[in-house]
């Protein structure tokens, strides 16, 4: 038991609740839910038409540029909570420290910006 | 449908376009095929920018047998106001076709005319020469036979009627619906024993068993095939079922 | 499945709280078709709001939809696609043929309309009406939750 | 024997061979935002349309071939089921047809006329609405999809007082109406005149001046004046590219030239403009009911007196053998329309839809060949579909506003 007394038991049997009701979410559909295949059914649902081209071809590389973007500027956005949680505890030495952090990156967002990554056409 | 009288004879015209009646909604011109385009040509340039509908219509007994109808109709191309476009001249070409007369297609003149000539095609059976896209529009595209012709039936062909399933099927008793509490509950169990000895009799027959149907909802289209779902007659008051 | 009676009891009582469960959000599946479909947004809409009965939540797709309201005249051109969206759907799944075009092809007795969608697919409710009232389409909704609370397609024991 | 037609494999859709690397995606019959059966096979690279093909047919009813084998007063029963956002405009159109081929256009009595303009004037109203409801929905506004429904709820209800149903009343025929309007209609009609004003100023507040809104649909399928009238627009397209062309103003039919009334146009020409057109068309659309509304409180006649091709009142044929008579007469085989040929236009909520009406003399249409406003608006599609983004698409068939009972008819 650590100095504050409580611990992480409650923590662990928490996410291990959460992490079984979601598993048991997953699996009783299926082993629960009735089974009856028909060869229609397993086909690709296309607006209900037969699918009018395989999907195999190669995607458009503007996807990935826009998916790299969201994940920094998204990940940049959640390493905010821990210092909005601590903000009077950290005090000016937090504030700095994130203000370093956002200047950062915005350099690289408006360098983006510039080179038009936001732009689909 | 309405009753069959015949008309008196005589009193039916063969070419309705030839009787006048004094209505002045468009000025008519009547053209054939190989002077269409000339003429619509000219049309445009005098001012009718817009081609408004194509449209078909099938006289039978009439010599040639079909009538392609444009409207056209004069309005400005560029902004303008109520008083600018006042009351636009309208036009109608009437242009006789016959069964197999090919016509020369209007999209170089109107990209409108694309849709509305697949439609004549479809619906008639009048080809368009050099179309970007004659196929059919409305009809499947392997549909035989063009409905609006006169002759072709209402209903349309024989084959492809689908008959129809009994009342008794359709009611929404024998679907389920509950009439009301105790009573509901003895005429369910009524169906499920008329199911189930329909379901039993149809195992013998080699189909696969089909426990627990929902009275009324024949058994579930996934493996039937449509086909035979249609012509399996599931029909309360057959002899066994009694 | 061969359990004692205990095991009857416990099955029978889950099987009614799964049929109260699927009876109280039966989702359907957005296939507006022609007038119908007007009146079924209607009764999505505040003055009819489906809502109250749960099933206002009208998916897209096939595969998340309970229930199929075949809202319109059927063509010939859209008999399959309409066979093709049915057998795509999950089982337990219902079908509401609504308005008189849906259920017998209505005043189009003529080529280019199927006969009654129940000549494609199996039906459950058929709504009378040309189109039917919101209200009428909601009475259908109540018969199909009737139809599940009360036995047939749903719950965990019907294996069907 | 195929009780349905073959698979969907034969569909149209090796239509847009596709070339390397692009993906050819079917925007199918059955789509949460095409407002109805449309399918748009769209060839795309990334997220940008290079082929659009829109494929129609899927509501295709027959509805012409069923005119032609039913009596010219049944043949409206099909017909008003082609636009069914607004059936009483196509009812309107092909009565006043008709009338033109019987020569009795003329004497149409004023009162059977005040009530034709007010009937089509709310059922341009309501078209609107659910133009903008779902129109609305596809662009994630929900709330203005209750307020725009509940206002229409309204104008079904003076429909239903009127003919008896809510979207398909049957309530004209040949020379004048089925009935007169009921007792109760005029108070309702004004307490929806009154609740009109504030709830057009809550949705222009919900959805007008919307930054989303504006961002998604400036700039968005714009299509010039002289490509408009190239491509056979008519309505709210071609006024939202400038040119005001309105048949109510250029031909006027059934006592329209009575009323003052301006016909909006825009000059940019993109799916905001046709926004904007749409909603000041309701606003002028309710400055007719309001003049319509003045002229009703004087009783008139409702129905032309000529029993050639108006039954007698009910009451008169209990009592004389005649009324029975013709009564039984324009039951049974109905009444015979001398033959020739007319074009007559109307302006629906789509823009300007016609019928081409031909007769023989037989007491059935020979033909009745519709000009469907909504399949010219949708071909527009091929052309401002190309270059845009896909999820474009989504706004460009909301804002040409097809209603499929009348593409496919």
């Amino acid at each position: 038991m650590s100095p504050s007394g409580i611990g992480y038991g409650p923590v662990a049997i928490y996410l291990a609740l959460a992490f079984l009701a979601a598993l048991a979410f997953c699996l009783l559909p299926g082993l629960l839910g009735r089974r009856k295949p028909n060869p229609v059914k397993s086909e690709a649902y296309e607006c209900g038409v037969e699918p009018t081209s395989d999907v195999s071809g190669r995607f458009p590389v503007r996807f990935y540029v826009i998916a790299m973007l969201f994940v920094v500027f998204d990940v940049e956005a959640a390493s905010f909570y821990p210092w909005a949680v601590q903000m009077h505890a950290l005090r000016v030495f937090g504030l700095a420290e994130m203000v370093s952090f956002v200047i950062v990156l915005a350099i690289g967002y408006a360098y983006v910006w510039k080179r038009g990554g936001f732009q689909w056409r | 449908m309405p009753s069959s009288q015949t008309p008196p004879p005589g009193s039916t015209a063969v070419d309705p376009t030839a009787v006048r009646p004094t209505i002045a909604d468009a000025r008519i011109l009547r053209v054939t095929p190989d002077a269409l385009i000339a003429t619509l040509r000219e049309l445009k340039a005098q001012g009718f920018s817009q081609l408004t509908d194509i449209g078909g219509v099938d006289y039978l007994e009439r010599e040639p047998r079909f009538d392609v109808v444009y409207h056209l109709l004069a309005l400005p191309t560029r902004e303008s106001s109520i008083g600018d476009v006042g009351a636009p001249a309208r036009v109608r070409v009437l242009c006789g076709v016959d069964v197999d007369q090919e016509v020369p297609t209007a999209v170089a003149l109107w990209p409108a005319a694309d849709w509305a000539e697949r439609e004549v095609f479809d619906l008639f059976g009048i080809r368009f020469q050099d179309h970007p896209d004659m196929r059919r529009i409305q009809m499947p595209d392997d549909w035989e036979g063009y409905p609006l012709r006169k002759d072709y039936p209402l209903r349309g062909p024989a084959s492809e009627r689908t008959p129809r399933p009994s009342f008794a099927l359709k009611s929404n008793v024998a679907a389920g619906t509950p009439a009301s509490g105790r009573a509901a509950a003895a005429l369910q169990k009524q169906l499920l024993e008329a199911r189930s000895r329909e379901v039993k009799t149809a195992a013998e027959a080699g189909r696969t068993a089909q426990t627990g149907v929902h009275p009324g909802a024949s058994v579930t289209a996934g493996d039937a095939s449509a086909k035979e779902l249609a012509e399996r007659p599931v029909n309360l008051n057959t002899k066994d079922n009694a | 499945m061969a359990l004692g009676s205990g095991g009857d009891f416990l099955l029978t009582t889950v099987d009614s709280v799964a049929r109260w469960a699927q009876s109280s959000s039966v989702w359907p599946l957005t296939m507006g078709l022609a007038c119908c479909a007007i009146e079924m947004m209607t009764a999505t809409a505040p003055e009819y709001d489906i809502a109250r009965l749960g099933s206002e939540v009208f998916r897209a797709s096939p595969r998340q939809a309970d229930l199929m309201i075949v809202s319109g005249r059927v063509s010939k051109k859209m008999g399959p696609i309409v066979k093709r969206l049915y057998d795509q759907m999950a089982d337990p799944k219902w079908v509401i043929s609504m308005g008189a075009c849906a259920s017998s092809g209505g005043v189009f007795d003529n080529y280019a309309i199927i006969q009654g969608v129940d000549t494609v697919i199996p039906v459950d409710v058929y709504v009378p009406g040309c189109p039917p009232t919101p209200d009428g389409l909601l009475y259908a909704v109540n018969l199909i939750q009737q139809q599940i609370k009360q036995g047939g397609r749903g719950g965990i024991l019907a294996r069907a | 024997m195929s009780t349905i037609a073959p698979s969907t494999a034969g569909y149209a859709v090796d239509v847009v061979e596709s070339t390397d690397g692009r993906m050819v995606l079917s925007m199918g019959p059955q789509h949460p935002s095409t407002h109805g059966v449309l399918q748009v096979i769209t060839e795309i690279e990334g997220e940008i349309v290079t082929k659009a093909s829109p494929e129609i047919g899927y509501l295709h009813t027959g509805i012409e071939k069923s005119a032609e084998n039913l009596f010219w007063s049944q043949a409206s029963t099909v017909i008003e089921r082609m636009d069914y956002l607004s059936p009483l405009t196509n009812a309107l159109c092909y009565y006043l047809a008709v009338e033109k081929l019987l020569g009795i256009d003329g004497q149409i009595p004023e009162r059977a006329q005040q009530i034709r303009v007010l009937l089509s004037e709310l059922s341009r109203i309501a078209s609107h609405c659910v133009w903008l409801g779902t129109g609305g929905i596809d662009l994630g506004a929900l709330t203005g999809f209750f307020y725009a429904f509940d206002l229409r709820e309204r104008i079904l209800d003076l429909f239903e007082a009127s003919g008896g149903a809510r979207m398909h009343p049957n309530y004209l025929r040949v020379g004048g109406l089925a009935q007169d309007l009921p007792k109760g209609f005029l108070d309702k009609l004004d307490g929806v005149i009154a609740m009109y004003e504030p709830r057009m100023r809550d949705l222009r507040g919900l959805l007008q001046k919307n930054p989303i809104l504006q961002d998604r649909m400036i700039d968005v399928g714009i299509l010039e004046a002289e490509d408009a009238v190239a491509w056979g627009m008519t309505g709210p397209i071609l006024r939202a590219a400038g040119i005001a062309y309105d048949v109510r103003k250029a031909f006027p039919y059934s006592g329209y030239d009575r009323y003052e009334f301006d016909v909006p146009t825009r000059t940019e020409g993109d799916a905001y403009a046709r926004f904007l057109v749409r909603l000041d068309e309701m606003d002028e659309a309710m400055r007719i009911i309001r003049q319509v509304r003045k002229e009703l409180d004087t009783p008139g006649n409702w129905q032309m007196t000529d029993t050639k091709f108006a039954p007698p009142p009910k009451e008169t044929i209990a009592l004389s053998m005649e009324a029975l008579i013709h009564h039984f007469k324009l039951v049974s085989e109905s009444f015979r329309v001398p033959a020739g040929d007319v074009y007559q236009a109307v302006e629906g909520p789509r823009g300007e839809l016609g019928y081409y009406v031909v007769s023989n003399g037989d007491n059935r249409p020979w033909r009745v060949r519709t000009r469907p406003p909504s399949m010219y608006n949708l071909q527009v599609l091929k052309k401002i579909a190309l270059g845009e983004l896909i999820a474009d698409m989504v706004v460009m068939i909301g804002s040409l506003d097809p209603v499929f009972g009348e593409v496919d008819r």
